[in-house]
């Protein structure tokens, strides 16, 4: 469950913000997971109840929503627009490795026009907080 | 009210509570012998009963589990990555991932994986965690002072006037940036050697050259075994530089 | 109908109709030799009546200008800049225009400036250009295949596993790119030293091993002069292979 | 006059955007020159002149308006905007090296607010075609 520390880190920077803006708690944290790492979402709702911090943290009663971002690729070179075919058949230990550095796709992924693996992951890399809410205090 | 976060950078500075110093060896230059007075730096912390951790940030051409005959094959993981239990230290590397394949990163590819690892390696409580730098001043360099200002600078470079002209634009980076820097290290030096460039250097930026590593015939055939590393002429003219460096 | 387009690329077609054939020297790790191997080819190529230019790519650690002895400050610009004529070839570097300062580079402005370097340079008619790139594989490898589709690598390794392991990876990328590969050349070989890892290495990917250059006691002191570079054991043992490549 | 060669850049690439979209002739070429680079309007305006082709071309009538992009800087650390002012104190070599070569700017300044030379380029660069128009073909 590498997972716990990038929900850590989700909480910590919830909590970060919350402090730079004044907030007294967060309501809504939302969460978007990149298909590229496989982190399902259960998973990931796991992790962030494992980590959250308890009753009197401003991160406490925050609704965390996770949902997925389909990988989106884009070819340098060529142009062409691809990526979740290539990355749904990722298996074993490629998958694995793209699990823990998305970036690592490079290894094992070209562009089914030109080749290429000089592509940009334009969409669905990886943990990203899409948006944080929250009241009270001078930043509600 | 905020958008497209990334929750990484946020982490880092907990994840290296539990670490008492950085130390990256740097040049700017490649092959001056970064990855292997990093390697054995750490070799001889844990010689000298330190808890040290070595992180290999050549992204794209790591080579410490090679100096360190480590398994390749991913780390175990629990609360986040653990690194690597190898030879009295703990070892974590691109390589782990990667196995012996290629993977061409760009810049940005570069400053992801770097913040990846940083945000999911639990490195526990270290005396040092000591990072073997790419070369060039790229992104690494740059990101290493963004995210880790208080890391301080171990810089190596030969005697090749080839080698100090890259190394003094490192120098003048890490200048620039104010960033630490312990002194300068010099690496394969021969015997019959007495050029004063690598000191000349060191003075030119008010640092401290401190001392010399003799190019060793027997480095190569030690690579991968650990207690055969340490037992290089290599180490041993490294050893006072580490004691300095892990006391310090 | 079209927005925000950058005009460079259109351009580099151009600026190399005249240039027969380009020539990367590559090596994914850094301090293998090359810009030994790139800067000597070139005055190889000078020397056998070859028009040959010489384009330091390592844009954050360039070293050419040291090893040929040539004079910085900005190149002469008509009709765009024109690469310095020095010791019978024409040559350019980022050095030119950046002296002794430093500049650290993320990708994008690695790219950048590649792309400017190739839009506004002029270099006439050439038989070959020689390309000495950085180490890694980061942008400048991705930008040569993407701007230079054509380029030819000339790999460089050392005996060392360290340099074996970063050229492995090298390979695999120009192998994946399905880029021109000239061949593997093996430097720095002790006289005493008889192994094998270049030549396996070479064999691996299917590619010829082109020769062995001696690790040259007085390439140091030769730097900077070029005849006496070409004067080296070391220069002596790339003849051949500057032959081959400038001749096929 | 180094900016001819950019100038045949500009002129080439709507050339090829020409031929790609099928238009018989490129009416107008808005060019955008970043202040870093320092190259005037005048200049750039006298050098498309030297080198657009005659008569005949798709791009002869071609009106090619130039205007100067502001430079804008952002300090990655801190956040900070600056540029103009910093640009502007270049001197001699320096504002040289960066006629040729914007990048080289990272050599020379630096962030007013935390001393960091990691810093981006927003803004203001050097020569960027803002859009091209034509008539004519199937493309108009
Ligand atoms: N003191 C030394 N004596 C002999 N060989 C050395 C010495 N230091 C480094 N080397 C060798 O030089 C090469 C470059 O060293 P490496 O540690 O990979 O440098 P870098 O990490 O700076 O690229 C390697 O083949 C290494 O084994
Ligand atoms: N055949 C050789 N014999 C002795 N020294 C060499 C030889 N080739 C390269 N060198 C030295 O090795 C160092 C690295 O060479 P360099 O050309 O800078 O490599 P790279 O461009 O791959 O980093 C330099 O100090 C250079 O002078
Ligand atoms: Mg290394
Ligand atoms: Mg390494
Ligand atoms: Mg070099
Ligand atoms: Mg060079
Ligand atoms: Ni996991
Ligand atoms: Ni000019
Ligand atoms: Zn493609
Ligand atoms: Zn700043």
């Amino acid at each position: 469950m590498h997972e716990l520390a990038l929900a850590e880190a989700v909480l910590s920077a919830a909590r970060e913000v919350a402090e730079r803006e004044g907030l007294e708690r967060v309501t809504k944290v939302a969460v978007r997971l990149g298909a590229l790492q496989r982190i399902s979402v259960p998973t990931f709702e796991f992790c962030v109840n494992e980590v959250r911090p308890g009753a009197g943290s401003k991160l406490a009663e925050a609704d965390v929503q996770v949902e997925i971002e389909p990988v989106e690729l884009a070819c340098r070179p060529c142009g062409r627009h691809f990526g979740i075919e290539q990355a749904n058949a990722l298996e074993g230990d490629r998958a694995e490795a793209v699990h823990f550095i998305p970036e690592l796709v490079h290894a094992f992924i070209a562009c089914p026009d030109c080749a290429s693996v000089d592509f940009e992951v334009v969409k669905g890399r990886g943990v990203l907080i899409a948006s944080i809410e929250g009241e009270g205090g001078h930043g509600a | 009210m905020v958008h497209d976060l990334d929750p990484r950078p946020s982490v880092i500075r907990d994840r290296l509570s539990g670490v008492a110093r950085v130390v990256c060896v740097s040049a700017g230059k490649g092959g001056v012998g970064k990855s292997s007075v990093a390697s054995t730096l750490a070799l001889l912390g844990a010689e000298q009963g330190m808890a040290v951790g070595l992180l290999d940030l050549d992204l794209t051409g790591p080579t410490d589990h090679v100096i360190l005959g480590a398994r390749l094959g991913f780390p175990s993981e629990e609360y986040g990555i653990d690194p690597e239990r190898h030879a009295g230290i703990s070892f974590l590397s691109v390589a782990h991932f990667l196995g012996m394949d290629a993977a061409a990163l760009r810049g940005g590819d570069v400053t992801n994986t770097l913040l990846e690892l940083l945000a999911i390696a639990r490195w526990g409580a270290l005396d040092a965690l000591v990072i073997d730098m790419p070369p060039g001043l790229g992104d690494t360099a740059l990101d290493v002072h963004r995210y880790l200002p208080k890391a301080a600078h171990l810089v190596v470079s030969t005697p090749s006037r080839l080698a100090c002209e890259s190394v003094r634009r490192c120098l003048s980076l890490l200048s620039k940036q104010g960033a630490p820097v312990l002194g300068v290290v010099e690496n394969m030096k021969a015997k019959a050697d007495d050029s004063t460039e690598v000191a000349e250097l060191a003075a030119a930026f008010g640092l401290r050259h401190l001392g010399s590593l003799p190019r060793d015939p027997d480095l190569e055939s030690a690579l991968g075994t650990p207690e055969r590393v340490r037992a290089t002429a290599f180490a041993s003219a490294l050893r006072p530089i580490a004691t300095e460096i892990f006391g310090s």
